[in-house]
């Protein structure tokens, strides 16, 4: 591969524009099929049967009279799912989360499934199953979990990252740390110090699609299934791998995806619903009721973070140090480990220090949720920052300006930056009418900073050029927002036709190359680079086909705007054929005109947002408005403008849900109270101002468009944003999410109360 | 269990079934009737997404019987465009890009095109409070706004 | 499991007297269907009332209203006489749920779930609102305060049935109104609410008044001490603080996921001060 | 030869030195060497380690070439939504 992914500069002519997408006329006439929108013949309906306890030992399972009511035909329990992990610790988790093997870890754990020719049957046959629990005590909280008194969940779990491996296990899978200098000597340098402790609890992606799938395992050790998943070629190999099956002779159809946002990329049900299928013999329809998202799908960490900063009375910060506690849900995880490294990284730091803590508690296995684990860090760092510069009497912006990470600069997790868009970011902000726009009484104005990562990964890509001069695209990443649309833009552009003559499809992992996950905020980043490959080889081709029409040398073609155009002197009477031309004669040059690509898309560029919002409290009930929100994110290059708004409009929104609404609530059973949208609440319409956006392009000197990924950072500054402006609205700092009214108004009379 | 007999209009056309008694008319929509426009996000009535007319009210499907439908005239998103000709909300929502992952999108078209018929020239409040039982986790509900308000713009000059 | 469809008030009687298993009335179907999927109720015969002559309108007589037990909330806001003679039952019977859930939910259901957070409970005790009920032994009416016993649990025997909602014809100088407390702004159900309904004299003063605090307690509360603090007077700061207190200290509330004990006492205090102060302007009070 | 600094919780794989002197060429080489003189990080390599080279990660790129004075931090591999 000689594909050279380095920005060149171009200018476009596709790419920036906002055409309408290609999948957009099947969803809005109710056309497109999605996970539940699939069936096949002799279908079985299939349903799990979940421990009602946060933590329980399994002594046994009866399936007999299940298996005796009329329309069952299969029960399944972990026994139908032996371990085929080989040692793989990770894999061997996920396989225990599908389905509880010795112990229920949480309130919602799978302990059995069946498939029976309808859903009341199921639900009966669920009923009829028995299971012989020994209820164990349990524990949901991040902090008390971590205490020596606290119930211990693994006791194959002695905590990592210790100088010394400690004598006795623990809830405390891992503890890591990052940072560089020494923030002892930057404390002993500072004029101000501020220091807090903050707490966020768990939420749910809560996408509006509930999982769900069509499993159908044939005797001849074939197999097809029909998921919504942000990654169906990694839930092949996890399926395969679980099940004993050959990849290869897995299919795995990705559906249109209801909304991801990081909770479809680890697998629940499916391996499930094959197990069933090959037990039963017949298709399986496996749909989670909202119930089981919340219970058993999702959620991400709750944690418990202490920070410290101290900055000399210029504004100069001299140290930086925070501890992150995260749960991780049953099972060893490494949320805490991302906000360690993501803590910090908007700033230019001496002495930086973070250590992170990786608990396990009886919740569901925590999943990503869109820049998993930046939010909670971002919020307690940002809220520090907004009050430190309070104390030493100085513009939050111009402070953040004044600290800001720029290129050159050694990122708190480590390397060094290259060109980066937090100053700009933070000079757009500056500048913005919303920050001089007159307050009310009772509001506040907030802003604060966020950071990702973005990934790329393993990638392929097929361009193929019919007779007729179309070109159709095949991708491997998931379309969870209007990538198939920026695709298209993408191929068009590089081959120099129009956007109508391109359409994008998402292949099945049998009709393209592997390719990793949709996640990261790489599927436009990753296909478009591929795509952009793919239209390069394609072009080569197109050349040398119209080298033979010409009977020319394929060095004397060249590709412009479109066209094949002969150069050179002798050539001067050829003109130029179109790529319909060339297509059309296809048949007598060759064969087919395609263009393929397989690729590690890596070097995304770090991104960054500064949000800006202003929050109405009512000070008698500790009720709050949204009355104004901006974001401000480097996109790199906007492929399609409107739908990289789209995704900063839907990152802060689901920010504002966090920070306002949403959580978990366990009972002292240790079970979920609201696992239903009435009372996990996310925003309604009625909710939310329009949210204003300005798209920055600071090109990602690692793509040849200069795009970077836009999906996730705008999920991290709300948060801390919304925080800000009800301190500053109100003059209490809030210091647990989400800021509910009765944790405002407590807040609040604790304040008068002096 | 007994199964009911059911005569129906959908979509204007005439529709008979057979279903049990606790049979939702989303379950009838989608698993008998092979209408799988209408989806079920909640099952509880909390997220609009399987929105229908029933005699010009707006209800979720997954809170009406199957049987309940018997005698009605039922509109769902499978009968919102007349042939190849797009109404006006669908095609707003698709140049405002109003659609992230599309899986509230025929929920909010069926609310939105209710609205606007109760209330042709709503403010952006009537709109917001108007589509609150739909949820859509996408967006941040700006683009659906916009495209409701474009539409209702384009409706009212068509009707003049 | 059965579905029946009677079209006789007598007949649905007779069928939910005669049920040999649980039997459920199926008017608007938005708490009994949420109550089915999830599996917390089997009945073995669903009585669809809807056909019944009569019970899907909204009648104005010579005393006042009579509101159908089948008649969707989002009727309600659309009877003009009865939206300007009872606007606090109104509005109140207009927040339940979303748009899609008024096109079906009604008040009789929302009084006979029992929830001690109604939102249309609060409004209809406030408004002395009466229940008729039809059952194997004739008919009866009863204050609708009475009907709720705790929460999910009614006063209604076997085979009795409410067909109807009594509203009074309104004096002069009349108004109510009802608040909830919700942390968004929709779709939730009330963490704690108020609902205020005033008469008064040509001069302005309060000459009766009922106050009802909603999820305050297992069932909605008639505050007749916050009533005898706003009576006599023309709802001056030193009443309005009263009130707060009385309504505040009337509560026995829960913590739970909606809200915790203190903010339930606090907060029930504050929209009963401004109900008040919206009745009383409707009522024509300055 | 390439200074490697080793991040987070990977000092402790190289019994707890954060920097290191490789001869590679590329990552597949530092992977290769790494692994044979800590044998500690054969199953880190295998669950993911991303490679920071002057500032850009790369996760998968086993072919990238290490040039030489370049910094390179060695870090786990992370999960994104």
């Amino acid at each position: 591969m000689n594909f050279d992914p380095r920005y060149s500069g171009r200018s476009f002519s596709s790419v920036g524009t906002r055409p309408i997408r290609p999948d957009g006329v099947d969803k809005v006439t109710g056309r497109a099929r999605y996970g539940a929108d699939f069936n096949m013949a002799g279908q079985l309906v299939g349903r799990v049967l979940r421990s009602p306890h946060a933590h329980a030992v399994i002594r046994k399972i009866d399936t007999s009279k299940a298996e005796k009511l009329a329309g069952v035909k299969a029960v399944i329990t972990a026994a139908d799912l032996p371990d085929l992990t080989d040692g793989d610790a990770a894999m061997y988790d996920i396989l225990d989360n599908c389905m509880a093997r010795k112990k229920a870890l949480y309130d919602g754990h799978a302990v059995a499934a069946v498939a029976a020719i309808d859903a009341r049957t199921a639900r009966q046959a669920l009923k009829l199953i028995e299971v012989d629990y020994e209820v164990l005590p349990h524990v949901t909280d991040v902090d008390e979990a971590m205490k020596h008194s606290a119930p211990l969940i693994n006791d194959a779990i002695f905590t990592e990252g210790l100088e010394e491996k400690p004598v006795k296990p623990s809830n405390v899978y891992k503890r890591t740390q990052y940072g560089h200098g020494d923030v002892h000597q930057g404390f002993a340098e500072a004029d101000m110090i501020v220091e807090r402790s903050f707490k966020t609890e768990q939420t749910h992606q809560g996408y509006i699609e509930p999982h769900a799938c069509v499993a159908s395992v044939n005797p001849d050790g074939t197999a097809d299934l029909w998921v919504c998943t942000q990654g169906h070629f990694v839930y092949r190999q996890h399926c395969a791998q679980l099940l004993g099956l050959e990849a290869s002779k897995l299919r795995v159809t990705s559906s249109e995806i209801g909304g991801g946002f990081g909770g479809k990329t680890h697998v629940w049900a499916e391996p499930v619903a094959l197990a069933l299928s090959r037990k039963a013999g017949r298709p399986v329809k496996l749909v989670m009721t909202r119930d089981e998202v919340f219970r058993a799908s999702g959620p991400t960490s709750a944690t418990s973070i202490d920070v410290k900063i101290g900055a000399r009375n210029d504004g100069t910060i001299t140290a930086a140090e925070a501890t992150l506690r995260y749960s991780c849900g049953p099972y060893a995880g490494m949320w805490a480990e991302i906000g360690a490294m993501t803590a910090f990284a908007c700033y230019k730091l001496e002495n930086v220090k973070t250590v992170g803590y990786e608990v396990l508690v009886n919740r569901p296995k925590t999943a990503a949720y869109r820049a998993p684990s930046a939010p909670m860090a971002a919020f307690a760092v940002e809220s520090a920052v907004d009050e430190l510069a309070k104390d030493i009497g100085m513009d939050p912006v111009d402070f953040r300006i004044k600290n800001a990470a720029q290129e050159g600069t050694r990122a708190s997790y480590g390397p060094v930056y290259g060109p980066i868009g937090i100053g700009p970011t933070l000079e757009a902000v500056k500048n913005h009418p919303h920050m001089k726009a007159p307050l009310k009484q009772n509001q506040g104005r907030g802003m604060a900073c966020g950071f990702w990562f973005n990934f790329g990964g393993q990638t392929c890509t097929d361009l193929n050029i019919g007779m007729d001069g179309s070109v159709s695209l095949a991708v491997g990443t998931v379309d969870v927002g209007g990538s198939r649309a920026s695709l298209s833009l993408v191929a068009a552009e590089e081959l120099g036709i129009d956007y109508s003559q391109v359409k994008a499809v998402v292949a099945d992992t049998s009709s393209l190359g592997y390719n990793d996950m949709t996640d990261g905020s790489r599927g436009t980043f990753s296909s478009s680079m591929a795509t952009i490959s793919a239209a390069r080889n394609a072009i080569k081709v197109l050349r040398e086909r119209a080298a033979q029409m010409w009977d020319i040398p394929v060095d004397d073609v060249v590709w412009e705007k479109g066209h094949a155009v002969a150069k050179g002197e002798k050539h001067g009477n050829l003109g130029k054929l179109s790529l319909k031309e060339i297509a059309a004669q296809s048949g007598k040059t060759g064969g087919p005109i395609a263009g393929h690509s397989e690729l590690v898309a890596d070097g995304a560029g770090v991104s960054f947002a500064t949000h800006i919002c202003d929050i109405e409290v009512d000070p008698e009930t500790g009720s709050t408005r949204v009355i104004r929100y901006t974001v401000v994110q480097d996109a790199g290059k906007a492929v399609h403008p409107t739908y990289v708004e789209g995704q900063y409009q839907g990152g802060a929104a689901q920010g504002i849900g966090w920070a306002l609404n949403e959580e978990y609530i366990y009972g002292k059973d240790g079970r979920l109270q609201n696992p239903g949208f009435l009372d996990y609440r996310i925003p309604v319409c009625s909710d939310l101002p329009m949210i204003d956006t300005q798209i920055l392009e600071i090109p990602n000197p690692n793509h040849p468009y200069g795009v970077r990924g836009v999906g996730e950072t705008s999920i991290v500054p709300p948060l801390a944003a919304i925080a800000n402006a009800v301190s500053n609205a109100v003059g209490v700092r809030m210091t647990h999410i989400p800021m509910s009214p009765p944790r405002i108004l407590a807040a609040l009379e604790a304040e008068r109360e002096g | 269990m007994a199964g009911v007999a059911v005569s129906t209009t959908i979509n204007g056309d005439h529709v008979e079934y057979l279903c049990q008694p606790d049979e939702t008319l989303l379950d009838v929509l989608r698993d008998r009737l092979g209408l799988t426009g209408a989806k079920e996000g909640c099952g509880t009535g909390d997220c609009g997404a399987c929105s229908v007319i029933v005699d010009d009210r707006l209800v979720c499907s997954c809170l009406v019987l199957g049987a309940e439908a018997e005698g009605r005239q039922i509109e769902t998103i499978e009968g919102m465009a007349h042939g190849d000709q797009l109404h006006p909300l669908q095609q707003k929502f698709l140049e405002h890009a109003a659609l992230q992952c599309g899986i509230c999108t025929p929920g909010f078209l069926i609310a939105a095109k209710d609205l606007l018929a109760k209330n042709p020239d709503p403010t952006e409040e009537e709109i917001r409070f108007g589509l609150a039982g739909n949820l859509c986790r996408c967006t941040g509900y700006d683009k659906i706004v916009r495209a409701v308000q474009d539409a209702a713009n384009v409706m009212k000059e068509g009707s003049r | 499991m059965r579905y029946i469809r009677p079209q006789s008030m007598e007949d649905a009687v007779g069928l939910l007297a005669g049920a040999a298993g649980p039997a459920a009335i199926l008017a608007g179907g938005s708490d009994l269907l949420v109550r089915m999927k999830g599996g917390f109720v089997e009945p073995e015969l669903i009585v669809d009332i809807k056909a019944i002559d009569g019970l899907s309108e909204i009648r104005e007589t010579a005393d006042g209203f009579s509101i159908g037990a089948a008649v969707p909330c989002a009727v309600l806001g659309e009877h003009a006489a009865l939206k300007k003679a009872w606007p606090g039952v109104v509005e109140a019977a207009k927040l339940i749920g979303s748009k899609q859930v008024q096109g079906r939910c009604t008040i009789v259901g929302n009084l006979c779930n029992a929830s001690p957070a109604a939102d249309s409970v609060p409004a209809l005790v406030a408004a002395g609102a009466r229940a008729v009920i039809a059952g194997p032994s004739g008919k009866r009416t009863i204050p609708v305060e009475a009907v709720p016993t705790g929460p999910g649990r009614t006063s209604l025997a076997k085979g009795e049935i409410i067909e109807a909602i009594l509203l009074d014809k309104r004096a002069p100088h009349a108004g109510d109104a009802y608040q909830r407390f919700i942390p968004r702004t929709e779709m939730d159900i009330a963490v704690v609410s108020a609902g205020v309904n005033l008469t008064l004299d040509d001069a302005g003063v309060i000459k009766s008044a009922r106050v009802a605090v909603g999820a305050a307690a297992p069932t909605v509360l008639l505050v007749e001490e916050a009533a005898q603090v706003l009576i006599g007077s023309k709802l001056d700061e030193a009443t309005l603080e009263r009130l707060a207190k009385v309504c505040a200290g009337a509560c026995r509330p829960i913590d739970d996921k909606r809200g915790t004990i203190e903010f339930r006492r606090k907060v029930a205090g504050v929209l009963a001060k401004r109900v008040a102060a919206t009745a009383y302007e409707r009522a024509g009070g300055k | 030869m390439v200074e490697v600094t080793l991040w987070g919780s990977l000092s402790a794989a190289a019994g707890g030195q954060s920097k290191l002197d490789i001869e590679a060429k590329d990552i597949r080489e530092l992977f290769r060497k790494l692994a044979e003189q800590y044998p500690a990080f054969e199953p880190l390599i295998d669950r993911g380690i991303a490679v920071a080279i002057d500032g850009t990660i790369y996760r998968d790129t086993w072919s990238k070439e290490l040039p030489p004075g370049a910094e390179i931090f060695l870090l786990p591999r992370l999960a994104g939504g």
